[in-house]
């Protein structure tokens, strides 16, 4: 592998403390992510997924949560070591995130201006004036008409869409290196989420050398969008892959089961014949099993499956999954578990 | 389609009034259903697609007669006639006590299945309640069995049934709500984004259970969401709302796989598919968001984001009409200058 | 936004007229009201017309006649209301008059009425040719004899629209004057407690928030539980006998509101002198309202710290200082910017109670001794105006809130 | 299926875990906060007792033996008390009657007792466990004026916290103050509770003219300086403790049925209203069984606060003098005869009502703190 990744995350534990008991939101994950690729993280309600993105950006509300263990190395650096004055270095300016809930992320008693402009003379050091500037010109390359205008408008006064291509603009000021996009059009409508993955694919057109973690549960975005995708269920990661191979070939009973889950128009084979659904329900992440986290929905769980928690194993070429029930290819396959990824790479 | 008639909505119209000013008089209207027509067969699913605000929840509360509780100054015509055995009956002309019949006829399912449980309530008491009301004749003793049999039925344990719904998850939640709507054996359920808000992995689930249900019972539903796959999977025909009116309508096929109306072609073309083989298929994205609902635009409501859109169409409000015996679309356009999508082009086949 | 106010404005005006008449009702209605009174206040030579003996003296049925016409007695209660407004004329003043007979009226006017044929005419009886001014006539009968009696009389449009709530019966001075001689000090008080509840109670409010469920927020917490179990002036009255007699710890004044050498000390001695006398009474004022604006700011700012946009506020990179003092408290101090009304009516409807304890004589102090010696027209006069004061406040609250809220602002 | 229906708790409970209603939960979180919850405990005993004042703390003894005769003079006392203030409308049984010569007014009980035990004659008296009582005053031999806390009489009887400027017994009177107080803030916040929330409840389920009318109505009262209104209308008719009690009532519906009309506003466009609705259940049963116990978490967590504004007010006209009508014990009205005596170093007479006012609002803020913690718990979390 020639490429050196931006972001290496081993063995991330984020617990939650509710109500007296300790949950394991999330639970030794660790991926990497590369230059210039979107990297897709699917998961259901609490699998972490979310978790992982605020735990990247430090921004684990404490209490409840904390991040226990782990690092999460940017270009070599070990964000959890860094303290919360040296964090206000990296966000924003090293990298950026947009939320899933774009009527209440920004703030509603400041101008759009203000919270564009606030950004880049946080950082950037620019004078207010050439801060607003610079904001108009955000606004303008976001697709949002008439910038300028706008500029002194306040949230309540833009719709949804809109709202989120604010918020793209917010997290594109200072040009990011990684742009975290935690389910960036869930709550959008569909002909407004196609504007919006339409314009982050434009905008990653731009710049080459940054990468976008993409959060959804979404399936199709991520077959839209990424280049790897990685599964998340019950805090872990269930199986990492390249997003052909993931769709062609998923390995782990969950991935395949959400697969099939979904109805799919588009495939005459499936059309007018049942869903295959996975059973059971997610589980809580206050109640989770002992072994795999998947065992007590899984059809082909075995014994072990509920005692022993399968590793997660590279079956064929950076193709990893946790699975009991999926053997190795490989002569060498390597693990995230365990050692770190960097020295068996 | 053969099937005797269940439903009959004709020219379903729902204005919200807006008061504002000093005197706070009656400014305008939130046009939520403005003018929809459709009708439902026994036994058949039609499914009623549409992005928010576009009127499609208003539907389907304004046909179980909801809204005037909830809204007393709500303005409703048109008609919504309920075909019982051998008479019909327009439901919104009835009152409170006149409806209770139909009450048990039509039921319910909601979106959103932390609310729509009263959260005082156990399970049992929740699934009792229409029994209680309805089903006089039986007796408390029956009443719970059936309760027990209608949670086996929608797959959970009986004993269950003390509970309250805070211990369960969305997805039972969801089919405690399924329990509750079959308890009085409807004819008609109306089902108001039963999944969108259920995890993937749950949504298989409860769409089959509501499969299995249609086909035990013959229940008729309506079936209100925004996601294309899941209402394409479920109905037999397919309408499509926007802003407030419906612009196409047809049998499933003929609405995905030959959609007629530019906003249902952009529509099925946002849809992202769970293929990345697939990626990068010739995308029509529609710009601009969807005006509100106060100010909708003059004449052809979709014509400030429409690809086709001329200057006739500020001035003429498109009518639904045929182009074929099931199929019927509102823009007179159609065929002209925008080619129709066939399947091939549109890549939905392989 | 403007529509906004202008409605919110607007909206008062009924709400002003409804509890005016209230108040004129309770008042009004009530047996031993304000006619009962005066009557006996000029029973007993109308020194004092406090509650206690009916004077031996008895009243001439004429001035009690003349009374009952002043008050509008002999009026529908709503005319009487609208006359006590100011939007009907009353009587400001009447004479009896015999026709033919000059009577004197004013300073040196001098009516006389005229039989012209039927009826008569008012002239002036110095110069018949001059105008006779405003002054009307009119015919009435005595209610027992059924005589026929003469009347001149003039209106004046004059009640609490036009600032005039009468005089007292007790000081024989306007109300007005009475109430503008006491009010500085009440509102030295009102401001000073206002401005210190406030910046003490965001200051501390944010603190408790910051620091939720740690040693400071429960010591805190006690000092808030304290001001709100206990009412505002029992707390002064506490700390009067704690720190104020000889018993304890005797380091403030006992009461009042400034030295009785307070015009011949210097400057300094001066503002000296007045910290001191302000002390406590201002502690018991702040106390009144510090516990609810306490809590009110913590836990507004507990929910505002949780939202989403202070979550994408960290995620810009942005500082907690701006974070917390900018983007969280522009949204927090909403409800207590919306409370403003309430707690300036709090400090001047709950005025009496505080300047009773510290003996201070502002208008609290002035209108419950009124309502003690039963002298009406200054009970009138605070509650219509604690009534305006409330109002005024509401809208104040509304004015601030569109100032930090856009969201109101472009309503 | 058995694998579907496992059950995953969306809240905190788990599998093996008992179920537990809204209502337990929140019960079991409110005995985990130990200060409101031991504050509950010591308020609602302490209230209790205080319904038996007149057994305990009286000047009238629990039982005389004369003559082979047998009178309870305290029981009837215990009558007279539920109707609190009533205190001194009690026929008393005249002092020759048990044989104190000459005393044709009320008998003295304490002499009597003292009368007693010299004659040695059979006859006793038993007397309550503290033996004075609120509104007996100088005219009873033996009570002095301003008798400093722990002092003794002449006959060596203990006076706990003191006597007021006419003798009467400091620690009876705060204790039947307490009864007083606490039953008069109950009355009140029950009964403004009863106007408020159906009122409420209609305003914001109904809305239309009805809402529009009751909020003009509504802004119309909050206008009003409410206290000082009662306090002329006080000055005018001095009114019984009934009376008093309906006129807090007239102006403390209002907040109640405020928070009522919030609530119902907001909850009949939840879905399991319209889902009642759907199925045909009746409105009244909609307001009642749906809408209603979803609602009352806000004036519940509230009920204590109201209890300490009423206990407030009715102190604070008690302190004007505008309160319960004399010889009533009362807080404010000793405060008020404390203050006027201020300069004399009569500190007991402030501090004493005053500090028992402080302890039992106290009490009350505590429980209501824990109360609103265990409903409405904030959630603290901080982002740096």
């Amino acid at each position: 592998m020639e490429r050196k990744p931006l972001l290496q995350v081993r063995n991330l534990q984020t617990h939650f403390n509710i109500e007296g008991r300790w949950a394991r939101a999330v639970d030794g994950v660790s991926f990497d992510v590369y230059p210039g690729e979107v990297f897709g993280i699917v998961g259901e309600s609490g699998s972490g997924k979310s978790v992982t993105a605020l735990s990247i950006m430090k921004l684990i509300p404490d209490p409840p949560g904390r991040i226990v263990a782990g690092e999460i190395l940017y270009r070599g650096m070990d964000l959890v070591q860094l303290d919360y004055h040296e964090m206000y270095r990296i966000r924003g300016k090293e990298i950026a995130m947009i939320f899933q809930e774009p009527m209440t992320s920004l703030n509603p008693v400041f101008t759009i201006g203000m919270q564009i402009a606030e950004v880049l003379q946080a950082h950037e050091g620019v004078s207010e004036e050439d801060a607003y500037y610079r904001a108009a010109e955000l606004l303008t390359q976001v697709g949002i008409p008439d910038a300028e205008k706008r500029l002194d408008d306040y949230p309540h006064q833009f719709s949804g869409g809109m709202r989120q291509r604010v918020m793209i603009a917010i997290a594109l000021a200072c040009n990011p290196s990684i742009l975290i996009a935690d389910e960036p059009t869930t709550a959008l409508d569909v002909t407004i989420q196609a504007q919006i993955l339409e314009l982050m694919v434009e905008l990653k057109e731009q710049r080459k050398d940054a990468a976008i973690i993409l959060i959804t549960h979404n399936l199709a975005v991520v077959a839209e969008m990424c280049h790897r995708v990685m599964v998340m269920y019950g805090g872990k990661v269930q199986e990492i892959a390249d997003v052909f191979e993931l769709f062609g070939n998923p390995l782990h009973p969950y991935t395949n089961g959400l697969l099939q889950s979904i109805p799919r128009p588009d495939l005459p084979e499936y059309r007018g014949k049942r869903l295959v659904a996975i059973p059971g329900n997610v589980p809580s992440i206050l109640n989770l099993p002992r072994g795999c986290k998947f065992c007590t929905r899984c059809s082909i769980a075995i014994e072990r499956c509920f005692v022993e928690e399968p590793p997660l194993i590279e079956i064929t070429p950076d193709h990893f999954v946790r699975c009991h029930l999926v053997e190795t290819t490989l002569a060498q396959p390597r693990t995230f578990d365990g050692q770190s990824f960097a020295e068996t790479a | 389609m053969n099937r005797s008639p269940l439903l009959d909505v004709a020219d379903l119209r729902v204005y919200f009034p807006v008061y504002a000013g000093v005197l706070q008089r009656r400014v305008a209207d939130v046009k939520a259903v403005d003018g929809v027509s459709f009708s439902i067969a026994r036994g058949e699913t039609l499914g009623l697609v549409g992005e928010s605000g576009c009127g499609k929840t208003t539907v389907g509360r304004a046909i179980i007669n909801v809204l005037r509780h909830v809204s007393p100054d709500v303005h409703m015509s048109g008609s919504v006639t309920y075909h019982a055995d051998e008479t019909a009956v327009n439901l919104l002309e009835l009152s409170t006590k006149k409806m209770m019949p139909y009450r048990r006829r039509i039921a319910m399912i909601f979106q959103d299945p932390y609310s729509s449980l009263n959260s005082r309530l156990s399970v049992r008491e929740i699934v009792r309640e229409p029994l209680d009301l309805h089903e006089s004749s039986m007796s408390p003793r029956q009443r719970n069995e059936r309760v027990e049999w209608l949670l086996e039925k929608v797959g959970l344990q009986p004993e269950y049934a003390e509970r309250y719904p805070h211990e369960f998850s969305g997805g039972q939640r969801q089919r405690i709500g399924i329990a509750r709507a079959l308890a009085t054996n409807p004819d008609l359920i109306i089902c108001d984004e039963p999944v969108s808000a259920l995890d993937v992995s749950v949504q298989a689930q409860v769409i089959n259970l509501m499969e299995d249900l249609r086909e035990e019972f013959g229940i008729a539903y309506l079936f209100i969401a925004h996601d294309l796959s899941v209402v394409y999977h479920i109905s037999h025909r397919i309408a499509v709302m926007y802003l407030g009116n419906i612009v196409e309508i047809g049998t499933r096929d003929e609405v995905y796989f030959s959609p007629k109306h530019p906003y249902t072609q952009a529509l099925i073309s946002a849809v992202p598919v769970s293929d990345p083989q697939k990626r990068g298929k010739q995308r029509i994205v529609i710009e601009g968001d969807i005006p509100t609902p106060i100010n909708k635009p003059s004449g052809c409501s979709f014509r400030t984001r429409c690809p086709i859109a001329r200057p006739e169409c500020a001035q003429l409000t498109p009518m639904l009409e045929p182009h074929s015996p099931t199929h019927f679309v509102a823009c007179p356009y159609v065929g002209q200058e925008f080619a129709p999508a066939t399947e091939e082009e549109n890549g939905f086949l392989q | 936004m403007v529509e906004y106010f202008i409605r919110r404005i607007l909206l008062t005006i009924p709400t002003f007229i409804g509890s005016t008449f209230v108040v004129f009702l309770v008042v009004q209605l009530a047996p031993g009201g304000p006619l009962e009174q005066q009557i006996q206040a000029l029973k007993r030579g109308g020194e004092t017309a406090g509650a206690g003996l009916v004077g031996e003296q008895a009243l001439p049925k004429d001035a009690i006649e003349e009374l009952k016409r002043f008050y509008g007695f002999d009026k529908p209660i709503w005319q009487r209301y609208l006359i006590w407004l100011g939007v009907l004329k009353r009587e400001s003043k009447s004479y009896r008059i015999m026709p033919g007979k000059p009577r004197l009226v004013g300073e040196n006017e001098r009516l006389v009425l005229v039989s012209v044929g039927n009826t008569f005419e008012l002239r002036n009886a110095n110069d018949p040719s001059r105008q006779v001014g405003d002054w009307k006539w009119r015919q009435e009968q005595d209610e027992e004899t059924g005589q026929v009696r003469y009347r001149v009389y003039r209106e004046e449009r004059s009640g609490i629209l036009t600032g005039d709530f009468g005089r007292s019966y007790r000081f024989r001075k306007p109300v007005m004057e009475l109430i503008a001689e006491r009010l500085p000090v009440s509102i030295q008080f009102g401001i000073i407690s206002f401005v210190l509840s406030y910046a003490i109670s965001i200051y501390l409010g944010v603190q408790k928030a910051l620091r939720h469920n740690t040693p400071f927020d429960f010591a805190t917490s006690s000092a808030v539980f304290i001001t709100y179990s206990i009412p505002g002036w029992a707390i002064g009255a506490v700390l009067l006998v704690l720190l104020a007699t000889d018993r304890f710890l005797p380091i403030f004044p006992l009461g009042g509101f400034e030295n009785p050498l307070y015009a011949e000390m210097n400057l300094l001695e001066k503002i000296w002198d007045r910290a001191y006398h302000f002390v406590l009474p201002t502690i018991a004022y702040t106390a009144g309202s510090f516990a609810v604006l306490t809590m009110l700011m913590k836990n507004s700012l507990l929910d505002t710290l949780s939202s989403d946009y202070i979550r994408t506020a960290f995620a810009k990179g942005i500082r907690e200082q701006r974070v917390i003092w900018l983007h969280a408290m522009r949204n927090s101090i909403i409800p207590i910017a919306a409370n403003i009304g309430y707690v300036i009516g709090v400090f001047f409807a709950g005025s009496y109670l505080i300047e009773r304890v510290f003996d201070i004589q502002g208008i609290g102090q002035l209108s419950f001794e009124a309502l003690v010696a039963r002298d009406y027209p200054i009970v009138f006069a605070f509650t219509v105006i604690s009534v305006v004061v409330t109002l005024v406040g509401s809208i104040l609250s509304d004015l601030a809130l569109a100032v930090i809220d856009p969201r109101i602002r472009f309503k | 299926m058995a694998q579907t229906d496992t059950i995953t708790a969306s809240g905190s409970s788990s599998a093996g875990e008992e179920v537990l209603s809204i209502q337990q939960r929140r019960w079991r979180k409110f005995r985990s906060f130990k200060r409101g919850y031991y504050s509950m405990l010591v308020l609602l005993s302490t209230y209790v007792i205080s319904l038996f004042l007149p057994l305990l703390v009286n000047n009238r003894a629990l039982m005389v033996h004369y003559n082979g005769r047998t009178y309870f003079p305290a029981i009837r006392d215990l009558l007279d008390l539920p109707i609190v203030g009533q205190l001194g409308g009690t026929p008393f049984i005249s002092g020759e009657e048990l044989g104190q010569i000459g005393n044709k007014s009320e008998c003295n009980y304490r002499a009597l007792k003292r009368q007693y035990e010299e004659e040695k004659k059979g006859n006793y008296v038993v007397m309550p466990l503290y033996s004075f009582g609120p509104i007996e005053d100088i005219s009873v031999e033996g009570n002095e004026p301003f008798m400093p806390p722990l002092a003794r009489t002449q006959f060596g009887e203990l006076r706990l916290f003191g006597t007021d400027d006419r003798g009467r017994d400091v620690f009876a009177r705060m204790a039947y103050g307490f009864q007083i107080s606490f039953s008069f803030a109950l009355l009140v916040a029950s009964l403004s509770y009863l106007i408020g929330v159906p009122l409420g409840a209609l305003m914001g389920y109904y809305g239309r003219w009805f809402d529009l009318l009751m909020q003009r109505l509504m802004e119309i009262w909050g206008s009003l300086p409410f206290l000082f209104l009662i306090i002329i209308v006080v000055s005018i008719v001095r009114p019984s403790f009934f009376v008093l009690v309906l006129l807090l009532v007239i102006f403390s519906w209002l907040g109640i049925a405020q928070q009522m009309r919030a609530q119902f506003y907001r909850e009949k466009t939840r879905d399991y209203t319209a889902a009642a609705i759907s199925i045909g259940v009746p409105t009244r049963k909609i307001l009642l069984k749906h809408i209603l116990p979803n609602s009352l978490v806000p004036i519940i967590t509230f009920f204590p606060f109201a209890i300490v504004g009423d206990i407030g007010a009715l102190v604070s006209l008690d302190f004007l003098g505008f309160g319960l009508a004399p010889p009533t014990p009362s807080w404010g009205e000793m405060v008020s005869i404390g203050m006027e005596n201020l300069t004399s170093g009569y500190w007991w007479l402030v501090l004493v009502p005053l500090g028992a006012l402080f302890v039992t609002l106290m009490l009350v803020v505590f429980i209501g703190e824990a109360v609103r913690e265990a409903f409405d718990p904030k959630t603290f979390s901080r982002l740096r």
